[in-house]
């Protein structure tokens, strides 16, 4: 029972980002709005951010800016910062999701354009009808 | 027996490739026919100025390029090869000249193309011929269908476009599903592809997997038309007739027969087939489709479907008396290579110069014509009498080898195999020459305005008719050629 | 400037994306020798990178001059080497084929289409050489974007069709990325190199098998592995030519690298081999994907979309050779990315100059084209063969090696998937020649272009493409030194 | 399909969560990824950069190869949305011009535009209607928020911020403006041309840098290397690369983010009343 409970406490942040990520791939495969689907995207993308920053956590620690200090030689204890690699990883993991999601808009823009609808299943109809 | 580096082989090969841009380029027909004959010329000069270092017991060899490990694109002259080089070379010359007469005399368009697919075709052949290993022979035989291709589609009209597209599933399809795999497996087994003349597969496969591959490999040559897989040769009769003339006395059905030859003797070697008793096997295949052949051809009307299946039927001739193993055999199949070919050229060229002057396909409508192209019909006569096989023309010669290769091997089945076709054959030729020289008065189908043929129809038959009487009587350089290539095989 | 060699045929590219696309706006007739210039200078280093790798045997690079572990590095080898060659050599021929479709088919935006183009190979030649995986996600994802963009650009079906690609591969990339955090939390690190080494203590955690099975199915998307396969057709079939004539041929062969990289110096052979024994079943999914490529292809009626079939089997013939797991195998699959990429280059580009001069390419708009473009149907009748696997087309050589490896695993469904694609291929490429070869039996005259107005291409087309398909010829001739000096070095040091 | 997508939703779902069994605790100070890199960066990135936020001294200088690729993907993002949307041909609308005094609707059917004048505005898909309170309003606020852009990017060094975050809110001012009155006073102020050409610029300066110090003798982006032209010791000139950088990659994500909003609202439209 206390495996469980330890296992409880030190993973589930992972499982609800897991959970979070399998929403928005559902949304993106099972959907048939175009919008919603991106939204689903879109969520799957930030799910993954978030996994990645709790990665970076660590017990007892504190946002990786150092205090000013004038004199280089004093150690830094890495314990007392937490890890801000995932913080720089997701930085541009966030810019690729905001990139992707611009051209995604950009391209529904122009489906729409088309097809006067953003249901895909009217767009496929139209497509057959072609 | 030494072995002599030189790139003669790869010229002999690359000559008539060459001669394609200045084919295209030719502005009058008869310039760019000149190149052609000076091509044709070349490559015969080539093929024959090899010809004394081979007859010395040497060889030529020349490497292109190592592809794939143990496996090189490599060019080796050997006594069968330069048999089957000389015979191309030389038929390439007479084909082209009967060519400038069919294809004027009938206007053909895209004569060009024609004869630029004709030189390609004829360096795949060579290729074929001076292929050192089964990749090589791969390659040219591969290039060799395609290059046939336009040829065999030359009036590209829907007849054409059928018999083109079964031309292709037959070839195309039996090489790459059949001889691809096979050539594989034996490149797994072994590392190499090299022919040698013990056959480099021996001692690497069990009694088994050899009969699998080695009917993978006759019936992937689906070139040489070995039943059932020869239903392209009479649906590639559309072609213009020099085209048929090449294609079943020159280029593809030989080539189909010499890769067979070279799979038999070079590949598995006659004692792994005479220790797993396979011989019989090549020799069963190949007599079903002598005698059924042979039945088929006596009920053609059409003068060329007829001679298509009479080449199916010649062709199981070489198969068999290489499948024979006894040395009279091989001599005698390889000898038929030579003989066969001079015999139905004259017998194709025939055909062609009778379409060309009358315009006629069918035997029944050639009652007579004997009196009004007596020239044309003299020739067939001879070439008729080379294919059954009496003298004195060279067919008796190779037939003659045959029938003692069957002695000497005991297989007194295939003796009576070759009889009995021997009298089908003549069987479905006499009738042909009887009615043309001496048909009923009342029956003559031609007045006195059908003449000969253009020069350019008629002389080619008449040579090469000549050439097969000629053979007859002095057959030493395609004898020494074979029984060279015999003593090789079974010797060291 | 020998020491840069790696990091210039990056940013060559970026930097003259950027300048293209600033000059766009100032003078549109800089854009197409700028980049050019551009690419070839990345094609040129590309060259002589490999001549470095082929003396060294290794070459790295530190970005920002810090040691791996904590910066970014490159690491080029043969493998990479001889890829980043072919993907720029390849985008420099394209380049300069297509400019007459680009002219026809984008006029308006030629300037941000070069950029993207540029942006596109910064994106694959930075997947190839990095040392990184992270970096490697970042290339795949500029790679990817503007990939998206360069195909919405079409017309007509093209933006939906690049929008399923979008989600796609959005997927794949996201598949990858978590991937990539499985195995940071479990190592720490994200150099190839080092990952490598702290991994085989860890080869019984679940959570690498996961990474591991997350980065295959991540590349597998983006590489349209069958079942993933349902966006590429659309995608490269309704694409503008120059697009679809460079990304179907570079991206693909680019995922197949990624994956091999992450097989050979990543996971390791024993993992994925031993550990997981992952090759039988897929080489098994291979083959299927290999015949079911051929079997759609057989039902297309567009010369484009049959094309993007056959890319589809394709892929299965180098994730086949990837997966046999022997020497010849992986040769083979090596050798297929080389190849294949000329391949489908020639095949696509064929396609663009018909497209040129007919405006369509539905098959039974290529009537009679013998007589009209000759040249292109000889390099379209080239390349048949090469795909069909012909001697002495290169396309013979890798069936060779594949076919080989197959029946040395023993995997002879393989084989036969192989066969059957080939003799699939015959018919599918002689439907095609057979079309163009006879003309209209009925002579009407249909719609579009009238036939008259056909003739061949203008040489600034045909050039390249001649170039590619003696290409074809001169690679399968070579076969032997490619194999012997770039693949087994390659080969012999994971111990193959 | 929605039955596929839960299956393989379940699947992938169930995979990565049996695979959390074998990750370390969450915030376990021992686990891999705390101490294996990042602890590098920690300890060293003020000694050997001066920047006392590590995130942004990891980000622009020990992985600034990536962040210069992460500009790039910003760059594609802002062009690709211009290559798909952007349509320059004009189509053949009737048109309607609203005199301001007035208040009168012209109904134009073609042609005859008529100059560009403070009497007559143009009623498009880019016009609003006049809203006094809120466009002074953002006016006003604009130059702030700007200000605060200039200093989130200036003072990355020590506190969360960037180039990025700095780009963006100072691309969000010109949005502002475009929303509060209508899209062509934002055009207005800073043009499309002007747009590409600093989009090009940023990342350019970025990479520019890079190049740099690949003249100066360095490796790719070794702002080390800067010393010699900026006369200062190697950790000062790290630190400065990394400021240069910080202002490339600003330019570059606030031009983008007005061409993705210009073409995006406007449906490629932009030139309709230019």
């Amino acid at each position: 029972m206390s495996d469980l409970m330890v296992a409880i406490v030190g993973k589930y942040n992972y499982w609800l980002c897991i959970i979070l990520m399998m929403i928005g791939l559902y949304a993106m495969i099972a959907k048939k709005n175009l919008i919603k689907k991106l939204v689903g995207m879109n969520i799957f993308q930030t799910s993954i951010i978030l996994f990645y920053v709790s990665i970076g956590c660590k017990e007892g620690a504190t946002i990786p800016i150092l205090e000013h200090r004038a004199d280089h030689s004093v150690l830094v204890d890495a314990a007392h910062y937490i890890n801000p690699l995932p913080h720089v990883l997701m930085l541009t993991a966030i810019v690729v999701s905001v990139s992707t999601f611009g051209v995604a808009l950009a391209l529904v823009l122009k489906v729409y354009r088309k097809h006067k609808t953003l249901e895909e299943d009217e767009i496929l109809m139209q497509l057959r009808s072609e | 027996m030494e072995t002599i580096q030189s790139i003669k082989p790869l010229i002999a090969v690359l000559v008539s490739i060459c001669v394609i841009p200045l084919l295209v380029l030719s502005k009058k027909a008869n310039v760019r026919e000149g190149w052609t004959f000076a091509a044709a010329g070349v490559k015969l000069l080539l093929v024959l100025s090899m010809l004394p270092v081979i007859l010395n017991g040497n060889q030529i060899v020349y490497t292109l390029a190592e592809v794939v490990p143990g496996v090189a694109i490599r060019f080796r002259v050997d006594a069968l090869g330069l048999l089957f080089a000389c015979v191309a070379a030389s038929l390439w010359i007479v084909t082209s000249a009967y060519s400038i007469g069919y294809m004027r005399g009938l206007k053909e368009h895209s004569q060009t193309r024609y004869y630029i697919f004709f030189a390609l075709a004829l360096s795949a052949t060579i290729g074929v011929a001076f292929s050192a290993n089964l990749l090589t022979l791969y390659l040219f035989y591969e290039m060799l269908s395609l290059a046939t291709y336009p040829l065999v589609t030359h009036h590209q009209d829907k007849e054409a476009r059928t018999s083109g597209r079964k031309y292709l599933t037959y070839i195309l399809g039996t090489s790459i599903g059949l001889v691809l795999p096979a050539m594989l497996v034996c490149y797994y087994l072994t590392g190499t592809l090299e022919f040698s003349n013990q056959g480099f597969l021996a001692g690497a496969c069990n009694r088994g997997l050899a009969a699998v591959l080695l009917v993978f490999f006759i019936f992937g040559f689906a070139k040489a038309g070995v039943m059932p897989f020869h239903g392209w040769l009479p649906a590639a009769m559309v072609a213009p007739t020099p085209v048929s003339a090449l294609l079943h006395a020159v280029a593809v059905v030989k080539v189909g027969v010499f890769s067979i030859v070279r799979i038999i003797t070079g590949v598995f070697g006659t004692e792994l087939l005479s220790e797993f008793n396979l011989g019989v096997m090549i020799c069963t295949i190949a007599s079903v489709t002598i005698i059924v052949a042979s039945l088929i051809a006596l009920s053609q009307d059409n003068l060329k479907r007829m001679l298509a299946f009479s080449t199916i039927g010649q062709l199981s001739y070489i198969i068999l008396g290489v499948g024979l193993l006894s040395p009279k055999g091989i001599t005698g199949g390889m000898l038929h290579i030579a003989m066969h070919a001079f015999g139905k050229i004259t017998l194709f060229f025939c055909a062609g110069a009778i379409f060309v002057a009358t315009g006629k396909r069918n035997i029944s409508e050639m009652v007579g014509i004997g009196r009004r192209m007596p020239w044309t019909m003299g020739a067939f006569f001879v070439g008729s009498l080379s294919i059954i096989g009496l003298p004195p023309t060279g067919g008796f010669l190779s037939k003659w080898y045959l029938v003692l290769g069957t002695l000497e091997a005991n297989q007194m089945t295939f003796l009576f195999v070759l009889l009995s076709s021997s009298l089908l054959n003549a069987a479905y030729f006499m009738p042909v020459v009887y009615r043309a020289f001496f048909p009923p008065p009342e029956k003559a189908m031609f007045g006195n305005k059908i003449q000969e043929a253009p020069l350019f129809c008629v002389g080619p038959p008449v040579i090469t008719a000549f050439i097969s009487v000629a053979l007859f009587f002095y057959p030493e350089p395609f004898f020494r050629l074979a029984s060279m290539a015999v003593r090789f095989i079974g010797g060291n | 400037m020998i020491d840069h060699y790696p990091v210039l045929i990056v940013i060559l590219p970026l930097l003259f994306a950027f300048v293209v696309s600033g000059a766009a706006w100032i003078r549109e007739s800089l854009c197409f020798p700028l980049t050019v210039i551009g690419m070839g200078l990345s094609a040129f280093f590309s060259v002589r990178l490999l001549g470095q790798v082929a003396t060294t045997g290794l070459v790295e690079y530190r970005l920002g001059g810090w040691e791996t572990p904590w910066g970014i590095g490159y690491h080029v080898d043969y493998l990479n080497g001889l890829v980043v060659t072919v993907v720029t050599v390849l985008a420099f021929i394209n380049l300069i084929a297509t400019r007459k479709n680009v002219e026809q088919e984008t006029p308006e935006k030629a300037g941000a289409f070069y950029s993207l183009y540029l942006l596109f190979i910064v994106g694959l030649t930075g997947i190839l050489l990095t040392g990184d995986l992270f970096n490697l996600y970042v290339l795949l994802e500029v790679a990817s974007l503007t990939s998206y963009a360069l195909i919405g650009m079409g017309s007509g079906r093209a933006p939906m069709a690049s929008l399923n690609y979008l989600f796609m591969g959005t997927m794949g990339g996201c598949f990858y990325l978590l991937g990539v955090g499985y195995l940071y939390i479990m190592t720490g690190s994200l150099n190839m190199v080092d990952v490598a080494t702290l991994l085989p203590q860890l080869f019984n955690s679940s959570a690498i098998v996961m990474a591991f099975i997350f980065c295959m199915v991540g590349v597998g998307i983006k590489m349209a592995f069958f079942p993933l396969h349902m966006w590429l057709p659309n995608a490269y079939g309704f694409a503008p030519t120059a697009s679809a004539s460079l990304i179907a041929p570079l991206m693909t062969k680019v995922m197949v690298y990624v994956l091999i990289r992450l097989i050979l110096t990543v996971f390791s052979v024993d993992f994925a081999f031993v550990v997981l024994k992952m090759g039988d079943p897929m080489v098994w999914l291979s083959s299927l994907a290999i015949v079911a490529g051929a079997v759609f292809a057989l039902a297309q009626k567009n010369l484009k979309r049959m094309f993007c079939y056959i890319v589809v089997s394709e892929i299965g013939y180098m994730m086949g050779g990837v997966w046999l797991g022997n020497n010849a195998g992986m040769t083979g699959a090596i050798l297929h990315i080389l190849n294949d990429a000329i391949m489908t280059l020639c095949l696509f580009l064929c396609a663009g100059t018909i497209f040129y001069r007919t405006g369509g390419l539905d098959l039974d708009r290529l009537k009679g084209l013998f007589q009209k473009m000759p040249v292109t149907m000889a390099c379209f009748v080239t390349v048949a063969l090469s795909v069909i696997g012909v001697p002495p087309t290169c396309g013979f050589f890798s069936k060779w090696y594949l076919i080989s490896g197959g029946l040395q695993a023993g995997q002879y469904g393989f084989v036969a998937a192989l066969l059957f694609s080939s003799l699939v291929n015959v018919i599918l490429f002689f439907r095609v020649i057979e079309i163009s070869y006879y003309g209209d039996f009925e002579d009407h005259h249909g719609h579009g272009s009238s036939p008259e107005a056909v003739m061949e291409a203008p040489a600034s087309m045909l050039v390249p493409l001649l170039i590619v398909s003696v290409g074809l010829i001169v690679v399968g001739l070579y076969t032997g030194g490619i194999v012997n000096h770039l693949i087994n070095p390659i080969l012999m040091k994971q111990g193959f | 399909m929605k039955a596929i997508g839960l299956i393989i939703v379940v699947l992938v779902g169930a995979l990565l969560l049996y695979a959390t069994q074998d990750f370390p605790s969450w915030g376990d100070p021992a686990s891999p990824a705390s101490t294996h890199i990042a602890t590098y960066h920690l300890e060293k990135a003020f000694e050997e950069t001066s920047v006392p936020n590590v995130v942004t001294a990891v980000l622009a200088d020990y992985r600034g190869f990536d962040t210069m690729f992460e500009t790039g993907v910003i760059f594609c993002a802002g062009l690709g949305c211009f290559v798909l949307l952007r349509l320059f041909r004009k189509r053949d609308e009737d048109s309607y011009y609203r005199h301001v005094a007035t208040g009168i609707t012209l109904h134009i059917k073609s042609g005859n535009i008529p100059d560009a004048s403070s009497e007559f505005e143009r009623i498009d898909t880019l016009w609003t209607p006049y809203d006094l309170i809120v466009k002074a309003v953002c006016r006003i606020l604009a130059p702030f928020v700007q200000l605060f852009g200039l200093y989130v990017i200036a003072h990355g060094h020590h506190s969360p911020g960037g180039g990025f975050q700095g780009g963006v809110i100072l691309g969000a001012s010109v949005i502002l403006i475009a929303i509060s009155h209508d899209m062509r006073t934002a055009i207005g102020r800073i043009s499309e041309k002007t747009i590409h050409i600093l989009m090009a610029l940023g990342v350019l300066i970025y990479s520019g840098i890079g190049v740099l110090c690949m003249l100066l003798g360095a490796n790719f982006l070794d702002y080390a290397s800067l010393s010699r032209i900026l006369f200062t010791n190697e950790i000062e000139a790290r630190s400065l690369g990394i400021l240069g950088v910080e202002v490339g990659v600003g330019i570059t994500v606030m031009a983008v983010m007005i061409s993705i909003y210009n073409n995006l609202s406007s449906e490629g439209r932009q030139d309709e009343g230019l």
